[in-house]
This record gives C-alpha cells, structure tokens and sequence, in this order.
C-alpha cells in the first residue's frame, strides 16, 4: 500500500502544477451562469487550452487522440485542477467523460475520425439524451422511437435532465427501434446533431429556480443510419461499455471541493460563534473525517482499477457514501450560518442543488439494490 | 380523559380542509372564517375558542402551506388585543434578523431570547428586502440597533405560542409531505410496478407518517396541557417531521421532484423557513434538559 | 380534546392510588429472576390481592368476571400500578392478556367457566405457544401438527420463545391441522395441558445469558378436542380476534417506566459529569420529548380505541417509534456511564434486553410493511 | 500511488485468515505466526514489517473476533521492545478503569488524557475482578490511586498506534457482520423466499457494506499515512461501521440473534468493548475539530 506519488506522477504533477500557476492566472473572467453561449466560449476555451497544453483526454486512450494516463495520474490531474481553482469541465462534459469514451471504444475508424477530435480541441460539444419523464432509475423503459427509413432513422419522443442542449452541437441519444423486444434488447444508440429539424430544447426550472437542465422534444427528426454506434438494438451494452471506462475518478473533483468546504465552513462558523456549539463542532469533525476517509475510497477505487483494468465494485459504495455526506454537510451549513440559510445565498445553493445528490446518476435506493445484488450476492426478490 | 378532536373542532378542521382544498384561500377569506379571531373572545367579535381549537386550524394551514403572518397575526389579536397583519420575529442565535412579508404588516412582534417582547408599528422598520430561499415568504432584513422588549407575562405567552402554532403549521405540512409522496408512490410506474410497492419506498413513507403522528399527537396534547416543555418537546418533533418529511417527500419524486414545476420543493422551503420560527432547537432542548 | 380525568375517573385513579399506598408495603420481598416456581409464587399472590380487591382483569368484560373498565381507566390502571412500582403482570401475562381474552371472545360457555376464574384468581398460569424456529415474522407458516384421533388431537413439533413455560398450567397453541390449504386456513387453537405426557421444556439462554423463555418440544402429545377454541383450521381468525383487544394499552407500563428512566439518566448524568457534555444533554432531552409524546400517542390511540371500539392504526406507528426510542435509551445511556458501560450492570442488561424490541411482537421491517400498505395503502409488491 | 494491498501483504491476509477460519487460535500460534512481532526489527527476531501490515493482520484478528491481549501485546513489542502479553489501557473520561485479561498480562501500558504512559508490571496491580458483558473478554477494575505517567514521543507512538490497531479490529470485525448477515439472509427464508430478497433486508446489509468498506481504506490510508487526524477519523468510522454493523447483523438474525447459541451477539458485546478501546469519540472529534 503506498500513498505518495511514483516519481513519474510526481513529476506529472509538478509540471501540471507549473502548468495551472502559469494558466489559470490569464483566463478571462467566468461568464454568467444564465448565459449560455459565454458559458460555451468560455468552456471549450479552456478545453483547447487543455488540447494545446496535452491535457486534453488525460484519460482517453492514445489511439483516440488522448493523453493515454493512468488512473493514477488521471486522478493526480483531476485533483490539481480543482486544488488550483481551475474551470469545471462544464460544456465539455458529456463528450469527454461519456460520448467521447463509447464512441473511442465502439465507433468504427470513420466516427472515431469525425466525432473525436473536435472534442478534445473543444470545438463540438455534446449532450446526453437517455433520460425519459416515464424512464428514470427505470432508464431501459425508454419509450423514444426510432424507426428505419432507408438510410435515416426518423425519431420522435421526449428527453429531460439533458445539460448543455441549449448549447450543444451532437446529443448521443437512446432510441427504441424494437417496441417488441425484452426492454434492454430493443434500444439503439445514435449520435444525433442538435440543429436537425425536429429537435426543440426547452428550458427545465429545477427547484432552485435555475435551468441547468433541458428538455427535448424530436419530432420526426431524421439521423443518418451511419451515425449509429454500434448494432441497431445494441445500445444498452453500447452504453454500459462506457461505463466500464470510469475508473474509479468519477466524483474525485467533488470529494476534494467538499474537503474544502467543510474548511471553509469550520471558518464561518468561528467567525460567527456556531464553533461554540459542540454539537456542530462534533459534527463538522465527523464531517472532516468522512470526507477524508472518502477520498481514500477514490484513491482505492482508482488503484484497484488500474490494478484490474476495471473500476472495483465500490463505485457504488463510494456514491452512496458520498451523496449522504454531501447532503449532511449542507445541512449542517444551514445551521451554522442560522438565518441566513433562509436567504438565497451561498450555502443555500448549494443545499437546494444537494438534493439532486441522492437521486441522479442512480437514486441512493438504486445503489443500495446493487451493491446487496452485484457485491454481496443476496438474491432477487420475486 | 377524551383525547381526540371533539365534534365541534371535527367540524372546524373539515371547514377549513375544505376551505383550503383546491386553491389557495384570500386573506381575507383566512380571517372571514375567523382563523385569526378563533381566540378572541365573543364579546370582541372574535368566536371565543381556545388554543386546541387553534392549533386544530393551524394544522390546516400548514397542511395547506398557507403563505402570510399568520402566526403573528393570531397572536396579536388573541393576546395583544391588536388587529391587523403582525408577524412575531425572534432574534436568532446567528444569523440576521429576518422578518417575512413585511409590507402587509401592521405590527412586528419583536422577541429577545430572553422572551423581552418589543411590538413595534411596522410602518417605521428600518429594513431591507433580501432574496428569500421560500419563493412565497418574502423577507426583509432588519437593519440598526434593535429595540429593546420587556418581559411579561404576555411576553412569554406570545413566545409560548408562536412556538407551538408553529409547531401546528409543521405538523400539518408534515402530514401533507406524506399524502403527496404515497400519491404520487401509487401512481409512477418504474421496473413495471407503482414504485410505492417497493419496500424501500414503503418504508420511507412509513416513517415518515410514523413522525407525523407523533408530532401531531404532541402538538395536541401541547395545546390541551400548555406547559412550556409540552410545547417546546413537540416544536421538536414537528419540526423533524417536516423537514425530514419534505426530504423525503422529494426523494420518493425522483428527479420529478427536483424540477421547479412540481412544486415539491415549496413543501421543503416552508419546513425550513418555520424550522427557524419559534423557538429554536437549541431553547427547546435547554428547556427540555432544564426538567430533567 | 381533553386529557384530564373525568369524575368517575379521578374516582378510580384516587382509590386505586389509595390501595396501592396501602397494599405495596405489605408484599414480600421480591423473587430471585432465576427462581421460577419462586416467581410463580410472587405473581400469583399478586394477581390473587389484585382478584381480592376488584383490580383482576381490570379490562375483561364483566360477563367474563372482569371489571369491565373503561380504556381509559384501564390506562389509569397501567400508569398508576407502574408509577406506584407494583409488581409486573409477570407470569400472568398471557393469561390476563391474550389467552384469557381470546377464551372470553370464542370460548364456549364450558371453556369460559373452566379456564377464566382461574386465570383472574391467579390459580392458572398460561404460556404461548406460536412462534417456531421456522415461524417467526411468518408466524403463519407455522408447521407444529395436529393429527385428529378420535376426541384428541395428537399434536408433535416445537414452538419457540415461550415464556414461563417451565411454570405454566396451560399453553394456548397453534398448530396445524390441514397442511394443504392456504398456510392461513389450517391453523386450529387448542388449550394444551403443561402436565401432558410428551410436552418437555428446554430453557433457551437469550444474548444477555439469561434464560426468560425456553423451548418446548412436544411429541404426540394429546389434547383432547373440547380444548379446541372455534372451529377447526378457523385457528388464525381465533387468534387475530384478540388483538382487537387491545385497546391501545399495549406497552403503557413501559412508557411510564421508560420516562421515570430518562429522568434516572439524567440524574446520572449530572453525578458523573457527561451532564456538561452539551451533545449527551441535548440527547437526553430529545428522548425526554420522544417519550412524553409517545406517551400522548398511548392516550390518542386510547381515546380512539373507546371511541371507536377498535384500536386505531395507531399501534404499529407507536410501535414502530417506541422500540426504536427505547434503544436509543439504552445506547445512551452507555455513552453516560463511559466504561461501566462494558460491565455486566443495571444499564448493560437493560441495553442487552432492548436489543430483541426491534424484533419481538412484529419487527420493525414488519411494522413499516403494515403501516404503508394497511394505513397508507401503499400497494403490495410482485 | 499504488493503494492496494501488495502480493505480500495479500498473502500475510490469505494466511491469517486460513489459520482463523474455523477455529480459534491459540496464543502460542497467533505468536508462531508472528502477529506480536510483525513489526519488531529482524535482528531482533522480529519480522520487520511496518504499521500496513499490522493493520491488515489485526483486521484478520478482528474479522475472527479474537479473544486477548492483542493490542497491547503488539505495541510492548513493536514500541517499546517488552516481550510478554500486554494491554494498554486508556484512563477513562466517565467510570472505572478497566484491564482486559489482567491475570495473563505482564504489562499494562495505562494512558492518561494527555497520553502521559506509565509501563506497569501487572502482577504487583490493585485490582477486583468484575463481571464484564463480553464472555470472551474478562475485566478487573483497577483500584487506589493511578500511578502517573510521562509524556514521550514514544507515550504518542502508543497512544496513536493503539488507536489505529483498535480500529482496524474494528474494521475486520466490521466486516464480519457483514458476511454473518449475508450468509445467514440467503438462507432464512420466511414468507416464501430468502429473506435476504426483501429490499428493507438488502438495503440493511448494503449500508452495511458502505459503511465497512469506507472503514478498511480509511483503516489502511491512516496506517500508511501515520497522521495522527487519520487515525482517529479511521476510529470514529471503525466503531460505526463495527457496532451499527453488529447492531443490524442482530436485526437481521431476528429472533434467533437474540439466542445465546447463535452467538451474533458476540460480536456486538466486542465492537462495544473496542470501541472504548484507544481514543474515545470526543477525544477524536476534539482532534479533527482542531485540524480544521
């Protein structure tokens, strides 16, 4: 078991180090959270700042045109870039972490040629279409249709939850072109460009009254059969491949701005007398070590993940933890800041955008059914 | 010993149930119904009932997530004697001193945490409005040096009982975070069943009513009996009940819950929001260890 | 809504009071918990001076030689014998509380006349014999059988968790007697004889290494069928019928001795000094809420009980809250008594015992199961 | 980085948790196979492994619930070069002080609140047998005045690495009630099926897992890190993730973990015994609050 850096991490650390201190320093300031082309521009600005400097696709395979680090690394560069304050992957999320990553492992040598590159220069950005308002945590009861005319699919139905569509120039999409088949086994997935006639993007308030989220409507929108990744029907293992991709760094960013935060908090609340109360001190330390403890998972998952070529079984795990403490430590801010967590401030963003923690990327009862399923083997009920 | 809702209080609650069913109810329908006179005696014009009798109303508004003073507004007319829209404002432990819908008010009820009462005309506050996280309680922050209070008798009255019609509010919400997430359990269909026939659904709603119960059942027996730790103990369990209620009513919406459409959340702002009315956790459990 | 006493109320509670000022001091000393035929003794002679002064089977209707109180002043009953520190109901628990009840519901007019005086008297002691090492949650799937043999039954199986088995007259008993229709419909209640030829008690020792229950192996033992209560296979509705009994008054004793024990806590507490430690205080406190509203909770379902003539819904919520606030008890406490916690003392075997009330009478899973799909509905599962 | 075991670390696991498996060990092999002297230098007829490998051999320990001197054994020989069985024994915030197994003992490292440590001989202690919950873990109460302490790096060593040794008991007992409540869930069937396939089972067992599984690298990161913070966040997840797991590893045995045969409750009388082992809660929070 070893901890500190090998010395080619150390030195790829230090020279990212070197890299950020020279960047971050010259970057414009971050556009409005509601403007969506300056948030664009300002993502793939630094995306191709990444390219320029070979940080982009740390973690994507050299034959895709990524830098081909190890987890070890990938991680280091994750943790660097949020300790440095660098810009959120934002924009380019899909594409880098989800559509690049399947199609680089499933696309044929002329989708790899066409869709891959302007990824990682920043110049196309992605979007993800698979949730439904009736296919959830339930995502294989997808009910978007597309059926075979000649060379195009025409596909009609609705997606939420989707980032960025305001913005983005592809979607990967999950379609169903057998409504007859087991619900698995009749989904196709296919890159679909965003400025086809059909598609319409609607905004989605969430509960803090912002609209990071969109809607899509496809009506009749026609994609070229040549833009399907993969056979048709076989988009549910298409799309679980990419999943084997994550090598344990999904959230790693995240653990580290909670350690912050629950520093930062500690700072409020001495500044403002909550750290008298030994109920809150108490339970900001437990909060401390859960987070530390939570980066030692990530750190773990990433090595068992190297190790073996996939991510361990703690994924889940790790998500399920890490969605609760999340939760708790904005809860906790609540009370340490007293009134204040009334008004619409800092914290209380935070807070209301907490509670998406333990439903999406699978509600916490979802991962509970895994792991008692998939880790410890307990049988199905009936 | 006949502890359960008397016909007459059986009828209060079904009229404003009613009442408040479908639709949001006017202001001035809330205080044509004599939510806010439930107290003052017949001779005031007011219907000359007692505080089960308002608590039992409370609970509907807080089912209801009725917005305004209403808190205030009821004390002011039942123990103050005064007319018109107050709300009561206790000075928190930390934090800035809020006070909601303060341009409707007449009256700011003002509560040190030694229980020092200052009413103080609205009109003249010093104060500036604030985003407020609860998209139907406005706030507006106090600003300057605050008026002192003094302590009385009334002053600790209209503690007590901001403290436990709160406590109604919350108990009502709670019991609405229930009857809105098993809805919405019996109708939304995943994996090719109500997802209200998971147990993991199951049990979530189970507790949850479980809380609401006991908060209901407290903020009742608080009512009836009046003693200080009654009321604190169930301000505890009320609050609990709503806002883990509302939490949970949110999960058991999935991300249906998390769009702003849905209107779940409002149930959760609202939890918060009075969480912080009244007395807060910390007075109620010193109170509480005080008996011990 | 009204929680003081009635006149008539106050009357009772005044002179029971009255009695028990003047009767508890002349008891004997109370028996060794090893010592059962010494426990039979206490018990008994408590339930005679109970018989004697009117107090037997304060809630047994008068037709079956009851008091016939009211609930409520059979909740007055419960709180002020507790209060007073009388002895438990003890050995007489099941006769006073299910067996009698279901015999004064379902019995013949020969059975009542047989096995009720006795039971008020304190002459007969019964004990339970439901649950089996297979049946515990799934009580119905019991599989203790029943053979019909001419005027008998000849009965072989074991049942489980029988407590004063070692110092019982009578058990009441399920067994099966159709073991091909639905696990619910070939049930049959029979009164058995303790004295019978093939019955053999095995004390079972429990977690906390005492022996409160014990096995009993029964091995064609013969009842004969006029023991039966109902009809044959009619066993479960038999049973269920005392249940609805039960007038909200479950556990009421153990509420009042449960906040006279917070009290203890904090007095503890303040003697030892984890009083300063604001967490443990604040703690404390929060059970001291706990349990005064779950005391109102006994009250409410009381109330509803006399009004309606069934219980309310109300059990499985106050059941569901009060196990799991007596545990809290008891943890508690460990953390109040610091390293006394690990000795074998007054607070240890009490945490020790709390342990099975999460389980015994319908765990909490079961609990929250009948509360979602009795109460709220919720829909049963595929 | 390379956070995983190494080949040789997997097989000191495989061969301790061969030699536990299906009985228990007796004092003289847990020494044969060197659980005392892993960490003593080799010249010194010792191992010379480091603090890693102890922590993966003392979860094995743990995870086989092993009875003894364990703890204070392996820091008379690794930290201060005693040989014989000892115990190190934390002077407490509230009740008695407590020696496990004193009549085996030669030594009794006693640590003080400010980790002063003072080496006893426990044959010349003043000390009363008294009767201790676990069967498995005898306790004499020690009696008069305490004998002082000195404060030392090597009183730190002792103080940190009992810590840390406790919780990684902990975490392999953590474990265990994992693979009981598993094991014993695939096979009780009730209603029909496995009980093991009810969600509210599956979910108990999962959270279980969770927390387990967060205690071991957290175990591991602070035995390879050394960071006194580490450690003692390790101990507040250890004793969690020990005495909730033994707790809901009762629950799922029902009635028959309330049995004395089926010895679940075994396993909860020693996460209650190891928890108060090594640093308490409030001195571990105290340690983290003051780091942040």
């Amino acid at each position: 078991m070893q901890l500190s850096d090998t010395a080619a991490e150390a030195d790829f650390r230090r020279r990212l180090r070197e890299w950020l201190g020279k960047t971050l320093p010259e970057l414009p300031a971050a556009p409005d959270p509601a403007d969506w082309p300056g948030r664009r521009a300002y993502d793939t600005a630094w995306q191709r700042r990444l390219f320029d400097a070979g940080y982009a696709g740390v973690h994507w395979p050299a034959d895709a045109g990524g830098r081909g680090a190890t987890p070890s690394e990938h991680l280091i560069f994750l943790e660097e870039t949020e300790l440095a304050g660098a810009p959120y992957v934002g924009a380019n999320f899909v594409g880098l972490l989800h559509a690049g990553p399947t199609i680089a492992t499933e696309g044929t040598p002329e989708q790899r040629a066409r869709l891959l590159p302007p990824i990682l220069r920043g110049d196309e950005i992605w979007c993800q279409g698979f949730s439904e308002p009736g296919a959830g945590s339930d995502l294989a009861a997808l009910r978007t249709r597309a059926v075979r005319d000649g060379d195009e699919y025409v596909v009609t139905g609705s997606k939420i939850w989707t980032s960025h569509a305001e913005v983005a120039d592809w979607c990967e999409l999950l379609v169903r072109t057998d409504p007859d088949a087991p619900k698995h086994r009749g989904i196709t997935w296919l890159a679909m460009p965003m400025d086809a006639p059909g598609v319409t993007v609607r905004p989605l308030a969430t509960l803090a009254g912002t609209t990071e989220f969109a809607e899509l409507f496809l009506d009749e929108v026609r994609v070229p059969v040549a833009n399907r990744l993969g056979d048709e029907n076989d988009g549910w293992r298409v799309t679980m491949v990419t999943l084997s991709f994550e090598r344990g760094t999904a959230f790693a960013s995240e653990v580290v701005a909670c350690r912050r935060e629950v520093r930062e908090l500690a700072r409020v609340a001495r500044a403002n007398g909550a750290w008298d109360d030994l109920e809150l001190r108490r339970e900001t330390a437990t909060l401390a070590a859960e987070f530390a403890a939570l980066w030692r998972l990530v750190q773990w998952n990433v090595s068992e993940a190297a190790a073996r070529g996939v991510p361990g079984a703690g994924g889940s795990v790790f998500k399920l933890r890490f969605s609760e403490a999340r939760q708790h430590l904005y809860d906790l801010a609540a009370r340490v800041v007293g009134t204040e967590a009334l008004l619409d401030g800092r914290w209380t963003a935070q807070r209301l955008q907490g509670l998406s923690y333990t439903i999406a990327a699978g509600t916490s009862q979802i991962q509970r059914n895994i792991v008692a399923q998939r880790i410890l083997g307990l049988p199905k009920g009936r | 010993m006949h502890f359960r809702l008397t016909d007459d209080q059986e009828q209060l609650r079904r009229a404003l149930r009613e009442l408040l069913a479908d639709r949001e109810a006017s202001w001035a329908e809330l205080t044509e119904v004599g939510l806010f006179s439930l107290r003052v005696p017949e001779d005031a014009g007011g219907l000359g009932l007692g505080l089960p009798e308002a608590v039992v109303a409370f609970e509907e508004a807080g089912r209801a997530v009725l917005p305004g003073p209403l808190v205030g507004t009821e004390l002011a007319a039942a123990v103050l004697g005064l007319t018109g829209r107050a709300e009561v404002v206790r000075v928190p432990a930390r934090g800035p001193v809020l006070v909601p819908d303060l341009p409707t008010l007449e009256h700011v009820l003002l509560l040190h945490a030694d229980d020092a009462l200052a009413v103080l005309p609205a009109a003249g506050l010093d104060a500036t409005p604030v985003p407020a996280v609860d998209p139907d309680r406005p706030l507006w922050r106090l600003e300057g040096v605050l008026p002192l209070g003094e302590q009385s008798p009334q002053a600790h009255r209209v503690a007590d009982e901001a403290t436990l019609l709160t406590a109604a509010l919350q108990a009502g919400l709670a019991a609405r975070t229930v009857a809105e997430a098993v809805a919405y359990a019996r109708t939304r269909e995943q994996f090719g069943q109500p997802i209200g026939a998971f147990q993991a659904v199951q049990h979530l709603c189970a507790d949850m009513l479980a809380r609401a119960e006991l908060a209901r059942v407290a903020v009742y027996a608080a009512a009836v009996d009046g003693d200080e730790a009654e009321i604190v103990g169930a301000k505890l369990l009320a609050d609990d009940a709503a806002v883990h209620g509302a939490r949970d009513c949110l999960q058991v919406h999935g991300g249906m819950g998390f769009t702003w459409e849905a209107r779940v959340h409002r149930l959760l702002k609202r939890a918060w929001a009075w969480e912080q009315a009244g007395a807060d956790r910390g007075r109620c459990l010193d109170v509480l260890a005080g008996r011990l």
